[in-house]
């Protein structure tokens, strides 16, 4: 389109003018806020930045780094050295090397220290994202292992005593209600069909609900332009919950993501997905 | 250097269908940081998508184009293993160029 | 024979039974809190430590408490609200507005000297104008007109937001004034929200 | 990038760069003719002023050009899926204009004979508005135009 000269300012407005009055005519037909927001999150699903996210961390795994110039090729999730497909739907879980119940993110952490040389710190510096100066290797490897769980159902042991135990210490901390505005988990997640503003809240103690919720993490936040681990949903659930700070790799958070993946069982995993 | 883009590039018929998302900021030059600086607008300025020399979209973008881009398109023509080029220029003038095959 | 079935049985229960008892867990899960969390700007780590209500609470796990304990929490809490010294308990409906809006406050993330808002939209429908609002509590579109604009009504109102245990116990909804989440003229301006004629919530 | 690349973006001289580039040999000789950007029209915050750069004088509201993919009610402002098509004949180019957003235009797709007249992209919108389609077909303007509701979400701050 090249520049014109032509002096239009007022038939343009009246004619934009005319333009509003048939729009405000139209709205009678409007369907309801809820509906449109549906269409709103359908039509997002049709291009999702998250696999820019997985991109970079398929290029990570693969990539020789650390002081011992290693790959995360033969890191263990779970199902043995280097078996990333379906590796998350099983996660959290215990591993005997560590002698800990750990989820995705504190098992990555543990490979960058073991196999890459990466002290503990180095690998946790920067645990979420924050635009592109700051980018979270942690959450791209997080977006592309389990992108490698798409479409595998759930399936979370509780085999070992320990697996037990966080299981049962993550229920509690789900029902923790504390900090200056009384919340815990259970103030949003413990009843069907309701929502915070337009967003619908899960009910995260029955496997619908939790399902619903799980499969569809890590997920790319339209409100925030990253893509969003677990961990992160955990970390800023508690910022709006009024408490402190969330520990990255905390053994709460761990429990509370055994509790959550393991009341998926079943579910299809079904991301990194899109939300608002 | 920017991070690569994700091109799909479908073949239907006689009609290529191309989806492009682009790692890119797309900073307004509205927001403040923390200390209440206004951070400068940087965003992409210019985008072409080419097949065979052709070019086949191109277009200029302000501010209002949302963080990590995405457009998709259609046109008549290509051939399955045809390439597809798309280049962007932002406006600090960096760019980054990307091939994908059409399948 | 019989009874030493019984006997035998309660050994083995006693023998096998290695997991922790439920009130181990919670203990666990306290200790296990306070080490997974750090203090960061206003949220300081003593934001894990319970009062009475919020342990009980706690405990029932989501469920109902029985009556009587139910009764004690309200108790406790109808103590502690402190209404206007000037007697007047409507404030500004727009400030009100503006303050249902709002939802920052009292996070890590906020800035002390920054606003403190009741989120009031995040749970509740209140005015017809808002199209976003949430369902964990009930709708309060035309609260003052289906109940009278009487005096009894806006006590109950203030209140209510003062400290909603004194009325549900283990309310999902924060105790704005008992924690000092908003001040009394916010209070009081929410209330005009809700009591006002004008407001319009009311109409 | 190199300090005369940057001074002749700094200058405004788009026409500058854009030769800097085509003979850096990383812009396609076509492309270096295609593109350039068009200052004026996405500086204006006037739809008047935005109109006037694009040399788009008094559109004739369209049937033919239409929204898809376009919701009533955006979940988020940051990211607003927008779909238009144009059915008008010899359709050149397609521009997506935010009546409230500090600058109106947010996008102009030139279409060459061979691609479909349908755009598919994400815009941000600061408030509840409406968005513009403008088509320009054998040098005639037309337009249509859609509201979008912007909402606040989740738990807010």
């Amino acid at each position: 389109m090249t520049a014109r000269k032509e002096s239009t300012a007022w038939p343009l407005r009246s004619f934009f003018a005319a333009l509003w009055l048939a729009t405000a005519t139209g709205a009678a037909a409007q369907t309801s806020a809820t509906d449109e927001i549906a269409k709103y999150r359908a039509a997002l699903q049709d291009g999702n930045p998250a696999e820019l996210w997985e991109a970079r961390g398929e290029d990570l795994w693969k990539q020789k780094r650390g002081v011992r110039q290693a790959s995360l090729e033969q890191c263990d999730l779970g199902l043995g050295p280097g078996v990333v497909k379906g590796a998350y739907a099983r996660l959290p879980a215990y591993f005997a090397d560590a002698d800990r119940v750990m989820d995705l993110e504190t098992r990555l952490v543990w490979c960058m220290v073991t196999l890459q040389g990466y002290s503990e710190a180095e690998a946790k510096k920067q645990p979420f994202g924050n635009g592109s100066e700051h980018k979270s290797d942690i959450e791209a490897l997080v977006a592309f292992v389990t992108s490698q769980s798409r479409g595998v159902a759930m399936n979370v042991g509780l085999g070992h005593p320990k697996e037990v135990e966080m299981y049962r210490l993550g229920e509690k901390i789900f029902y923790y209600r504390g900090g200056s505005h009384d919340f815990g988990c259970v103030t949003c997640h413990a009843d069907e069909g309701k929502r915070i503003r337009l967003q619908d809240l899960p009910k995260l103690s029955t496997p619908d609900g939790a399902q619903k919720a799980y499969t569809t993490w890590p997920a790319y936040r339209v409100s925030q332009g990253e893509l969003r681990s677990f961990q992160w949903r955990l970390y800023d659930c508690f910022r709006q919950q009024r408490f402190p700070e969330l520990v990255f790799g905390s053994d709460a958070s761990i429990a509370l993501t055994m509790f959550l993946a393991r009341n998926a069982n079943g579910g299809i995993f079904d991301a990194p997905a899109i939300k608002r | 250097m920017p991070d690569p883009m994700k091109i799909r590039a479908t073949l239907t018929g006689d009609t290529t269908e191309v989806k492009v998302l682009m790692n890119h900021e797309m900073e307004t030059g509205q927001r403040k940081d923390a200390q209440g600086k206004v951070i400068p607008a940087w965003f992409i300025q210019n985008v072409s998508v080419t097949w065979n020399a052709k070019t086949v979209l191109s277009a200029q973008w302000g501010t209002a184009i949302a963080k990590n881009p995405f457009v998709s398109f259609k046109f008549k023509g290509g051939a399955k293993g045809d390439k597809i080029t798309i280049t962007w220029v932002d406006s600090r003038a960096e760019k980054r160029t990307d091939e994908a095959t059409i399948a | 024979m019989g009874q030493s079935i019984v006997a035998f049985s309660a050994f083995v229960l006693t023998a096998c039974i290695t997991t922790p008892t439920d009130q181990e867990i919670a203990a666990k899960a306290t200790a296990m809190l306070k080490s997974s969390f750090t203090a960061n700007g206003q949220a300081t780590l003593d934001r894990l430590d319970q009062d009475e209500t919020q342990r009980i609470c706690s405990e029932f796990a989501g469920k109902e408490p029985p009556r009587e304990v139910a009764q004690k929490i309200e108790q406790i809490n109808l103590a502690t609200i402190k209404y206007p010294g000037d007697g007047k308990l409507l404030g500004d409906w727009k400030n009100g507005e503006r303050i249902a809006q709002e939802g920052r406050g009292k996070q890590f993330s906020d800035d002390p000297a920054g606003p403190v808002g009741g989120n009031c939209y995040a749970c509740h429908r209140l005015s017809p104008q808002e199209l976003s609002y949430g369902t964990i509590g009930p709708s309060l579109y035309q609260f003052g007109k289906l109940r009278g604009y009487t005096a009894e009504t806006q006590r109950y109102a203030y209140g209510k937001i003062y400290n909603p245990d004194a009325y549900v116990a283990c309310s999902n909804m924060p105790r704005f004034g008992h924690n000092g989440i908003l001040t009394e003229q916010q209070i009081k301006d929410v209330t005009a929200l809700l009591m006002d004629p004008a407001s319009p919530v009311n109409r | 990038m190199d300090r005369g690349r940057r001074k002749a973006l700094q200058s405004g001289s788009r026409v500058t760069l854009l030769a800097l580039l085509a003979a850096a040999g990383w812009l396609p000789p076509e492309a270096s003719r295609a593109q350039s950007w068009n200052k004026t029209a996405f500086d204006a915050h006037s739809l008047a002023d935005t109109m006037h750069a694009l040399g788009g004088a008094e559109p004739a509201p369209s049937k033919d050009v239409t929204f898809f993919q376009t919701p009533e009610i955006a979940e988020n402002g940051a990211v607003v899926p927008v779909g238009i098509s144009s059915a008008v004949p010899n359709t050149e180019a397609i521009a997506i204009l935010i009546e409230k957003n500090p600058n109106m235009l947010a996008a102009v797709f030139d279409i060459p004979p061979g691609t479909e007249p349908t755009i598919t992209t994400r815009v941000k919108m600061a408030q509840t508005c409406n968005i513009y389609a403008l088509v320009k077909a054998d040098g005639k303007y037309y337009v249509a135009s859609k509201e979008v509701k912007v909402t606040l979400g989740g738990c807010g701050g």
